[in-house]
């Protein structure tokens, strides 16, 4: 992908102005990370209400394809279900933040949103939900994500 | 110029060294293969390639340079991974060889798991990078090394093992999964089973045998794996060290530096994901990609025909050998149990002396202690000459060997 | 194509890379120098001869193929001890690279001269290679790493060196000879007359200085001094560490294994004589025969003339960026006080971002930490972009990197 | 130089009975080294009497250039004045040996009876005679030997 397709308007305004940028107090699902090859850096807290992301907030440091693919994962996930958030794939992500097609080198950033959301969903998952045959599932994935 | 099972010929042609003369216009017979062996021109030329066109720092940059040499880098560690046939990857630690592999272990795992009045058990016939390591460990610790004793055939007595691990005080056995003086293959599934029985950990030194041999880890069943790529037909400057991802996450780091490194603070800092926690600052990238193309060389023979190659070759000297008066062979003659390394002493011929000799004659062949000097107390002699053998050499070039021992005796006036 | 100084055509015709078209056929415009330097067709070449015509083990074999090896290896040894002008050819030692240099001093000397309460003094600027070592030491120990902090043009604060001193606490100063990040020279010979007059102990990382600028080791007068070959013309894989021969001869050794014992018993081993005492293991024989080409190379041109090339070439980048509106630049803009290493940040578009888009101009640069966290805490950046340059480095690429950064500028409508 | 020339008649004859084998009971000088490459091993023991060499003994292992060189060495210096001893040069033991031309392989082993020699003087006229000058010097030249 060419830079001009990767830095589209939607891409600057939302690593300009993201959407739920902030913390939650006390928030069921909780998780920081950072990539320690380029040391961007997330967090991400989730608050769950039957079973459906009632509120969901990040914050971070970072390049505008990672900051902007956390803000646009965060209006993925709001209102849905637990279940659907949990299945999300990377491919879900690239295609939501319209880059297919990222090379080796950027995916990461890309990625990292989902990797914080899986390791937040798998300690959610292990801890409170002591469903540790889900939790580890999702773990892999995680792991497996770059 | 042929064993019944690989086509020595067209092997050799990738050997450019072997076209080489030494010393008075003799072709070069290099049967120093346990020391290092001869690149194939396809390792040779990965190297060069690299540099002529991709060379870059890796891991951490952007650029088109960057991402090339990373993914070289890191398709070297699945290679390794699909070589010796591990699951995870990520528990492949890039080292510059089998002693700094072996060091990483000793340093990392044993400063926190070797205690006062702990046992390491090694045995007497380890290289020296397999004993000192464990010199300095236990020494730290007012811990304990001791051995496993080595019998007139060249085997470990394996007795001693349980006798040892009944102390309960055992807390890593090491040894050589194939004596670099001897040649004997270690029976290492049964000494891993022992350990395992009491929870021991078990490292095997493979820097003889990975070359040699078909090794498969998941039936090996061990806790930590080391070799190096430079007796593999590799680089020099690089080696392997494989440990179990759950040993590995509970291990402090060895060097500390770039890119073993999660967040550096000014008082705390975090560490990066398995492998790279353990490879510290800019690694030999251009060595590691060549080493792929040795892996791939080896993939290509086939490891289980390089071992026949090899034993058609040993079975084939041992005999003529056995010709010589006053030859004397040390290690088994089963050929079940032993690889391509010769170790013998021919009258009252010093090995220094012999090696000299025959050198003349174009035979390149290894003499001293080679690291093993508690072998060669074992053995009560202060050195041995040994002939290993790899997959381009042949009959022929025994042959050349034999007429020259011939020499060193007349010589010698024996 | 030309800087006043050397004849730049002359040398990028031995840089085959250089010649490399990138991305969407572009020219490759290699500013990432303070990460890896390419090498020219010299030092490639003598890797492959070696590996071509004499490869073997060195040190302990008498055949004819050890003989040149050892003599090509221990060769570079004698042209390192020239070329940084020290007199003892047995005080360098040979490791993988600055990063593992640093790790020994941290076990072998650290471990015995730092205790409980002690001060190890490292910089605010310093790569994580100089930090990560002594936490993981201060942190064993019960000791203390403590920093000298960064003023707002890049230059440490010595007043702060003084008042860690006066504790009496201190017994090792480390610090970078020139800043990877801000290219600042460090004030080395004032820090290590202070250390001096106080008994302490002076550790300078070159890695950054010894391939840009002439460094006279009997006029710096420091204890331990350390390297990496990749920084300059040299292959990956080597790096040089030397220490006084004093010093040295009191340290526990680092790794143990074959080449540096004397003798080994079953109970106890004695060490070798230096430097073989610090290089357990076969060592990367190739490359350190390849790194004396490197520096040959760089002899040629006169450590002078590459100060002076990359000043001009620095000078006349600083210049065109600071035409850039939105432009933010780190260190100091004093010439004398900094090497050719530039570290910016462009509006608000993250380093990375910029890495990405100039790439595809075809221009290399690094962008992120440059694994030193602390500065990046200090800077209150998360990343910069860096470019860094070397002697095949020309105005007219600079030129092309100012553009793209016009480019980028456009991208991100700013 | 061939391995005919190096193998001479007298060097196999030094090599298989050495002149001067054996040990003195508390001698004046004593010594002992190993070649690390090698793992050749020799000691030395001296008496002197009247600044002369009144016994010389050797015991070692190793290959024939380095026990004919030691026997020789100490055939050499059998009745010697010390300070002629002392001065014993590289050149002086090659040709001693008929062997002036060894390889850097093989000239280790010549010198190692030398360098013995060397370290026992450097002791002797350093913690006998304390005589720290002389000793300094002679210990630069052993460990200049290789
Ligand atoms: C059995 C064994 N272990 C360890 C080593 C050390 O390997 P390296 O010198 O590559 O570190 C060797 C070879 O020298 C060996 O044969
Ligand atoms: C100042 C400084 N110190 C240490 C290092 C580490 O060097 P290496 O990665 O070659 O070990 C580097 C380069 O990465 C550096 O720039």
């Amino acid at each position: 992908m060419s830079s001009a397709d990767i830095y589209r308007e939607i891409i600057l305004d939302y690593y300009r102005n993201p959407r739920n940028y902030g913390k939650i107090e006390n928030p069921d699902i909780s998780k920081r990370d950072s990539n320690p090859l380029c040391g961007d850096e997330l967090e991400m807290h989730i608050n769950l209400k039957n079973n459906l992301v009632s509120d969901v907030k990040f914050t971070g440091k970072g390049c505008a394809i990672s900051q902007a693919s956390a803000s646009m994962l965060t209006e993925l996930i709001m209102g849905k279900d637990f279940e659907y958030v949990k299945k999300l794939t990377k491919e879900d992500i690239l295609e939501n933040l319209g880059l297919p097609d990222l090379g080796p080198a950027r995916i990461k950033c890309a990625l990292l949103s989902l990797k914080v959301l899986k390791y937040g969903i798998y300690s959610y998952v292990s801890e409170k939900l002591n469903d540790t045959t889900s939790a580890d599932k999702i773990k892999e994935e995680a792991s497996g994500l770059f | 110029m042929q064993t019944s099972t690989i086509n020595i010929e067209n092997i050799r042609r990738d050997f450019p060294i072997l076209q080489r003369k030494v010393r008075n216009n003799k072709p070069l017979v290099y049967f120093d293969n346990a020391a290092t062996t001869q690149k194939p021109i396809q390792v040779i030329n990965s190297i060069h390639n690299y540099y002529l066109n991709y060379n870059s720092n890796i891991h951490r940059a952007v650029h088109q340079l960057a991402e090339e040499a990373t993914a070289a880098y890191e398709l070297t560690r699945d290679k390794v991974a699909k070589f010796i046939n591990i699951k995870n990857r990520e528990e492949l630690i890039f080292v510059r060889g089998t002693t700094e592999a072996i060091n990483l272990v000793s340093y990392s795992w044993g400063r926190q798991n070797v205690q006062k009045g702990d046992i390491v058990l090694t045995t007497e016939y380890e290289h020296h990078s397999n004993i000192v390591p464990w010199q300095l460990l236990t020494k730290e610790k007012e811990a304990k090394l001791e051995y496993i004793g080595v019998d007139d055939n060249g085997e470990l007595i394996l007795d001693q093992l349980n006798a040892y691990l009944d102390t309960g005080r055992v807390k890593l056995v090491t040894f050589s999964h194939m004596s670099n003086v001897l040649g004997t293959i270690t029976n290492a599934d049964e000494i891993i089973k022992q350990c395992h029985k009491k929870g021991v950990k078990v490292l095997v030194d493979a820097a003889q045998s990975v070359p040699h041999m078909k090794v498969d880890l998941q039936k090996l069943d061990c806790d930590f794996f080391a070799f190096s790529a430079h007796k593999m037909l590799g680089p020099t400057g690089v080696g392997v060290l494989w440990a179990r991802k759950a040993i590995l996450e509970n291990m402090q780091p060895f060097n500390g530096g770039g890119d073993m490194i999660r967040e550096v603070h000014k008082y705390e800092t975090t560490w990066n994901d398995l492998p790279y926690k353990f490879e510290a600052g800019t690694p030999n990238i251009a060595d590691v990609i060549g080493f792929s193309a040795a892996l791939d060389y080896l993939e290509n023979i086939g490891m289980d025909k390089v071992r026949e190659h090899e034993i058609e070759l040993t079975k084939y000297a041992l005999e003529k050998m056995l010709t010589i008066k006053g030859i004397k062979l040390y290690g088994t003659p089963d050929m079940k149990k032993r690889g391509g390394v010769i170790s013998f002493n021919l009258g009252d011929i010093h090995p220094h002396d012999l090696a000299t000799i025959i050198d003349e004659d174009g035979v390149a062949i290894r003499s001293g202690h080679h690291c093993a000097q508690v072998l060669m107390e074992r053995l009560d002699v202060s050195a041995t000459s040994r002939a290993s053998f790899y997959i381009y050499n042949t009959k022929e070039e025994v042959d050349v060997f034999i007429r020259s021992l011939n020499r060193a005796k007349e010589l010698f006036r024996i």
